[in-house]
């Protein structure tokens, strides 16, 4: 849309200097199926109970949900590169970015529910995912990604380990003062972080012309004399490239990162968000650039797969996704005496 | 008159009204124009009075505040959302700082009308960053005025009160209080002038008459509190219900008339248990009724524990109307001295 | 042993032997190398450990705290410096709602080994931004344990059990009680063992026995609360003076045990008045000693004004030996009931 | 030192363009004697009561002192464009901005003193000087200027008014997000705003390069599309040029503008400070370009005045000064009383 479309030699090219293999992408293209599949499920299971009447309380999800359909090459790009031990800070939006860490989707799916087989056994709920084992956690403040995932960067240039850390936050999200400060001391201190801008045009209902002085924010990080990258986050293998090098440099002690992902969410800022801030025009444009067909076509064009294996993959991805969720809905809630423990350890 | 649903409706009437009559007061915030600040708190205001004077923020509290305060110095009359009381932390500086204390630092010459409009409450599942209380922290640092409308009728006199008032007020307004179609509403439906009125700071209402002992709430908990005291009716339990509808000031004439003559005292508060209102009203209510009272004062609040997300346990954690009528049982038949030496200490 | 003076040197040398230990232990804050976060609570610890474990901040609270919360997750134990007490609103939310919650909405899973050290209190003329004391709102929000010293041999005892404590603890070191030679001094040279010590938390201690009447303290209060208890004894009253070191967890039992015994109770409190520490305090001790209870809980506290820079005004707001005598007197030849009943409702 | 120094000619031309006149500049010249007498003279009388012991609590001033001796050029190089209307936010070291905002010496020096004649009757203190008069306020909370004086730009513009607000802040500051977050909201909204950084190179005992990732600030403002210019602090005549060409900008409804003025603090942070951070060859060095030496040359160059006219007006400074600190010392200190009073108005 934004930017010329590679042919196929200088995509090889492109991608023979970012290390981004066939089995890579097309394992990339089954994750983000996945997200999509999970996200769906999410959906269609949240307004069980919530009609005719939609109410937040009904149901069995209950409370708020940000649904990231559309965002999937972002979350995938980047996520793809770490090992279980780095670290992500995600946000109020997080399930992409949670499967793409490769948290288990069934506990995933039960936390969401409130279930007691839950990641966090029922407490934290869609926006406080957790999960130590792939060293995961999320936050419904905005701009509170930001200096956690520094703290925890700090935390593995102190262990010497050659661990990185990722926030996750949207384009109203780096309005907060947090983004600056976590600037000044990411490049002051030449963090292993990398902080991924998901710039899906819009902060609940304000586009971003209303809340921004100009057009992207990636730029404010080479004020501080960081590298930053502007890239299409429907394209994951444009988030991947620069992402490959970002953690290349963060791993090998060079610094931070910023990455500035321009994407789109096709749902509501949450699940009964009626849009009156946006046209059905729009929206359906956005389509036409889906993250999901445009890694399927590129695949093909490369000869990496055929329709075959993609639907293959669909397939499995849809499997998993139902599997979490049926895991999900027939585990048990959780006693009502646990709400009173765990405050201190 | 004709009937009204909730206090948003009371709020933003109050605001429009307000608005017409005196150009210097603006609105600020989060998403304050298509979305009425999410709570319709503010709905419909900027098709009215335009952009110009309801204005979408960035998602930067501790700055909207501050202009607030900047703003209320040089002459204007702020409305100020801060969406989810939970936010607090990220503009709580501003606020009890400076919005707070200017006006007595500067020794008088500066007048700080600064209205903040916020949303507290649980009972929906949205977890442990959206669905606290916190008034206890505006009541505690002095310079704010602290308002829980429980009705429409409420919500709407009290805001316009806040709106001539030259001082900084928070209008806390539960979600479930709102009437908007997508939350629960524990409310009622209710005459509401059409006309401007206001309400004067420091009067509780006396809810309902009783003379067995004497419940004193605020917000959501007044309308639970009355569901108990139905309940307690039928059991032979004869409760007087006191909606204390401003924290500051507070009207401790009427809670200690009530306690005096019941005897009997149970406190019924949303908020965390300690160090907050509960503690506040035993305080003043000992104080000056010590002699008269039958029985410790007791409370019902949310004990001190994160509002957790799955529906067993928050409704564990949120003061329910069975709770309210335990802690009244109790109460009302015990016996003073023996029962609380019965207490381990 | 030898003698020290003041709670600073028992902060810095309880967190000097703690680092010495734990590799995992780093400091974070404003000035914390040059000049021991100003209050001396990590003085010299930058020449011992170097840079790498003590490190100076740049002025950002939110963002500090959150690499703090982050490099928790991570594994660190991080001691992070608050310089004043009244700079909390510039980082409150990374404090109350992740590092005071995430160990509760994780399910357990993430440990928040986080130690917070700050500065409170009035006395020398630093006016209304620099002088608060504000414990109660860290007591009133779940997750955090709240440490007030008083004393060197507290301060350093305490303070090594908040380094073996794998959640939040803030400790409040008074001003007035650091030992520094640049500020006026109210506790007293005591011997202080060098090895490394802890004390429990939540274990009041009784700093003198008496029998006419119980006053409960913190901080400076506990001090002058002495200093009102000896000038009470030359006029026949028998003060009970009790410490209470630590807000949470709140050692009930020696408070109650007290009143019980003496029947009439006093709070000193040197935060604001009103929805504190006094009220929450009384609570707990009228629900478990009302019937033994002589006359109303009576409260010294710093009136619900922002604090005044000038000496005439400072020192009518807080509370000195003095008020604390006059309270003492009232309430000692307080007759309960009629007395209640005296004053206006 | 760090710029050409112009010769005659050019300099005349580069005046001429900004319309600095002789006689604006001899008053300039005038106002930046009378800022350095004022400080030194607060420095001298703040010692009295504090030796041979240094004790904040002693003495006729109390608490905290922050003086600004060297600093003189930025302050009245940026507000000598003033009116009385403007809005000027000042910081914790705020006397050089009141006095070159025309704020009267004696009420302002009574206000240090605590005195009831002060500024705001004693309440506020040295860190908290409020004049209605001339629009000035201040806070000693860090980063907290930027947005209030935002707040008081668009309420200029909302009224149509073609004044200015002005936030003074130094390098430290600078790196809290307040900065970050009211840049974005000016130069979204455009708003008649003059942030002035006072680049000192030191925030309490902190170096800026142990605290900026990058040697300067002004570049983060152009990446919002703010100008931005970096003066030299130590020259009047540099700092006016650029704060000459900002308000214009500004009252003609052509947005903000930040100026970084890099300046020397010749005395300690705050008094008592002993500056382990630095050299006293460094402050001896910056010495040699003190900004009243330089402009007194700058005046004898341009034939605007001769030794004997800056003598005269050196001399009639002096007399200002002791008359404003003389009024300080003669005036009465507030009764007890007040220190209730004023909280709400
Ligand atoms: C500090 C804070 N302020 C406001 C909110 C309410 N809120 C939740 S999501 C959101 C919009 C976030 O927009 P963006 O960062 O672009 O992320 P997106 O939702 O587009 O993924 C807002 C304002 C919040 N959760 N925290
Ligand atoms: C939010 C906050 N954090 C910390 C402080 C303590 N403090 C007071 S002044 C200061 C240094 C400020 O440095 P700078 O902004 O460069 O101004 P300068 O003192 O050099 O004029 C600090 C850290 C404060 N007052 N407020
Ligand atoms: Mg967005
Ligand atoms: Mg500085």
């Amino acid at each position: 849309m934004w930017k010329p479309e590679p042919n196929l030699e200088d995509l090889r090219y492109l991608l023979d200097r970012a290390g981004l293999t066939a089995d890579l992408s097309l394992s990339a293209f089954r994750q983000m199926c996945l997200i999509r599949f999970f996200e769906d499920g999410i959906a269609e299971r949240y307004y069980v109970g919530k009609q005719p009447e939609f109410n937040l309380a009904s149901g069995p999800i209950r409370g708020e949900m940000h649904l990231a359909v559309g965002q999937e090459a972002v979350a995938v790009g980047v996520c793809s590169l770490l090992d279980d031990e780095d670290a992500v800070v995600s946000t109020h939006r997080p399930h992409h970015h949670a499967i793409a860490k490769g948290l288990a989707p069934g506990p995933l799916a039960a936390e969401i529910f409130g279930k007691a087989s839950g990641l966090c056994q029922g407490k934290g709920g869609h926006m406080h995912l957790f999960d130590k084992a792939s060293n995961f956690s999320c936050s419904g403040i905005v701009g509170a990604s930001f200096p956690q995932a520094a703290g925890a960067a700090l935390a593995f240039q102190c262990a010497g380990k050659h661990l990185i850390a990722v926030a996750f936050a949207g384009e109203g999200a780096a309005n907060h003062g947090t983004f600056s400060e976590t600037l000044n001391a990411a490049s002051l201190w030449q963090l292993p972080l990398i902080i991924v801008i998901e710039d899906n045009l819009y902060a609940d209902s304000t586009p971003k012309w209303q809340a921004m002085a100009t057009a992207q924010h990636y730029q404010r990080a080479l004020s501080y004399n960081i590298p930053a990258y502007l890239v299409d986050g429907m394209d994951f293998m444009d988030v991947y490239r620069v992402a490959k090098a970002a953690t290349e440099r963060a791993r090998r002690g060079h610094g931070p990162t910023v990455i500035e992902a321009v994407c789109y969410r096709y749902r509501g800022h949450f699940e009964g968000d009626a849009g009156e801030y946006r046209t059905q025009e729009e929206v359906d444009l956005w389509r036409l650039r889906d993250p999901i067909t445009l890694l399927g076509a590129r695949l093909k064009k490369l000869g990496w797969a055929d329709d075959g294996t993609l639907e293959r993959e669909r397939e499995a991805a849809k499997r998993e996704a139902e599997q979490a969720l049926a895991f999900a809905e027939q585990s048990p809630l959780p006693e009502a005496k646990q709400a009173l423990m765990g405050v201190f350890r | 008159m004709r009937k009204l649903r909730g206090i948003a409706f009371g709020v933003a009437e109050a605001i429009d009204q307000e608005m017409a009559k005196n150009a210097k007061i603006i609105v600020l915030g989060e998403d304050v124009t298509y979305w009425g600040a999410v709570f319709g708190f503010t709905y419909g205001l900027h098709k009215k009075y335009g952009r110009d004077r309801v204005i979408d923020t960035p998602i930067t509290e501790q700055t909207f505040m501050g202009i607030a305060v900047g703003a209320a110095a040089a002459g204007l009359h702020p409305v100020v959302s801060l969406m989810f009381v939970d936010f607090l932390g990220a503009g709580f500086d501003q606020m009890y700082n400076h919005m707070a204390k200017n006006h007595y630092m500067s020794g008088g010459q500066f007048a700080m009308p600064v209205t903040v409009v916020t949303a507290i409450g649980s009972g929906y599942g949205d977890a442990g960053q959206h669905s606290q209380v916190l008034y206890s922290l505006f009541a505690h640092v002095p310079g704010f005025k602290v308002v829980v409308p429980s009705t429409a009728y409420d919500a709407k006199g009290l805001t316009s009160t806040a709106l001539q008032d030259p001082n900084p007020v928070v209008i806390f307004g539960h979600k479930l209080l709102t009437g908007l179609p997508f939350l629960p509403f524990e409310g009622e439906e209710e005459e509401v002038p059409e006309e401007p009125y206001t309400i004067e700071f420091g009067k509780a209402a006396v809810r309902r008459e009783g003379s067995d002992l004497t419940i004193i709430s605020a917000g959501l908990m007044v309308h639970r509190s009355l569901r108990a005291a139905e309940h307690l009716e039928r059991e032979g339990i004869s409760a007087e219900v006191i909606d204390v509808r401003t924290l500051v000031p507070l009207d401790v004439q009427t809670l200690v008339s009530s306690a005096r003559k019941t005897g009997r005292v149970l406190i019924v508060d949303e908020d965390y248990q300690s160090y907050g209102m509960s503690g506040e009203l035993a305080f003043r209510i000992q104080a000056q009724s010590f002699g008269t009272l039958k029985a410790p004062i007791r409370r019902v609040a949310t004990p001190d524990v994160p509002i957790p997300f799955s529906q067993p346990l928050e409704n564990a954690v949120m003061p329910g109307v069975e709770r309210i009528c335990e802690e009244a049982r109790l109460l009302a038949g015990q016996a003073s001295r023996e029962a609380a030496l019965a207490q381990p200490a």
